[in-house]
């Protein structure tokens, strides 16, 4: 019943975060499910992390962001369900 | 893990020993003249006077398979390919053993050399996946070609 | 027939069908990281509306082995390279077989590539080997690309 | 015996000559053993043979020629036992 309340002004959204290589190992774990404010976006969310984990701050300007899979800058707005990976310059290949 | 596509091309993460030869045969239409094939493999090699006993590699599965579909889509509009395959091996890789290869097949060598070399080095670009390097006393992230997030095109 | 020198170079002519895989692999030394190999093969295809049925390779086999070694020779003065494996097939070679393999292995991809395209390249304009193409009421000898006797060097 | 007065002064020179792919189908054979002048080149040869075999001319300049497995140009001269090979543009590869 009030799903089109919660759809017109949610106040917080629940999204999974993941990390990967050199971040997970400093994060701790490789997935959070976290609620964040409406409005938030990709660069909200990183202070946010940057704030938990200093320690990730040392990647700088190289830590990556996907949301849903796909590479993401500062200003992409999240919304709720999203999955949003924190990880840094990839190393595949050889 | 693989992804399937439309056409014949294909992605895979494995955790089995890549047969470099099945890659190529797979991708080979009747009417293509020439493929090549891209082995890259573990070297051996130290780092600060420590010798590596082996590597693993560890993916974000479905993000790296799309981004392998993108780049292969993306070389399928610049250059005259006929089909593509790559496999990437995951988990732990033996000094010597093949960690990636990409097989590209074409009506003519020339854009089948161009574009397997552009693919591994947007593969190294781009797609998430990363390496650890293990050692007699411990282990590191090995750093990874620089992306450029904020892409100009 | 084969012939080696005192490097893990290779250049082989074969009646026998042949592995990529094990051609590419025979020029791995631990300390590269890269192999790129060429496989080319018979194509399906027409000329005047015949179909090709199958093909015969013929071989000058003395000069072809020399040529090969004196291209892998430049190859290795041109490009930071560590070792070239390169096998043709001889006598009888079905559509979709492969007739020629060539497998560069280099510390880096960069080398590995340059020198695979140019000895194939190389390889098809000096390498005496000779292409024949038969369908089903005859048979014709296919045209090389064109050899420069005078070389400028 | 006599064998410093051949050496100084041959009046013939005993060479092999091989044809291959196309070339070989004109002459009908892959190999001859034949007698030619002392002090003939290269091109000396080819005259001979193409006056010998006429169709030969169809290859014009492509003609390609060897001296003991060696790509030679017309002013190579001979020797004793000398391997040529006459043939057409090489197809090898794919």
């Amino acid at each position: 019943m009030n799903n089109e309340i919660k759809a017109s002004m949610p106040s917080k959204l629940s999204v999974s975060i993941l990390f990967f290589g050199a971040a997970r190992d400093i994060v701790g774990a490789s997935q959070h499910e976290i609620q964040i404010a409406a409005n938030s976006t990709v660069g909200t969310l990183k202070s946010e992390m940057l704030a938990t984990y200093p320690e990730l701050a040392r990647f700088g300007r190289s830590l990556l962001i996907a949301v849903n899979c796909e590479y993401a800058d500062e200003h992409t707005m999240l919304k709720s369900d999203d999955e949003i990976a924190f990880f840094p310059p990839v190393s595949g290949g050889t | 893990m693989e992804l399937k596509t439309t056409s014949s091309d294909f992605y895979e993460l494995t955790l089995e020993p890549i047969d470099i030869s099945s890659v190529a045969r797979r991708i080979v239409p009747p009417t293509c003249g020439a493929t090549v094939t891209l082995d890259g493999y573990v070297r051996e090699h130290t780092r600060a006077h420590k010798r590596t006993l082996y590597l693993v590699y560890e993916a974000y599965q479905p993000m790296a398979l799309r981004e392998l579909r993108r780049i292969v889509e993306e070389a399928r509009a610049k250059f005259d390919i006929a089909h593509v395959g790559i496999v990437h091996r995951t988990g732990q890789v033996e000094i010597g053993e093949t960690s990636v290869v990409i097989a590209v097949a074409a009506p003519h060598r020339r854009a089948a050399f161009e574009a397997c070399e552009w693919l591994i080095r947007e593969l190294k670009r781009t797609v998430p996946i990363w390496k650890k390097e293990f050692y007699e006393d411990g282990s590191m992230w090995a750093e990874g070609e620089h992306y450029e997030a904020h892409r100009a095109n």
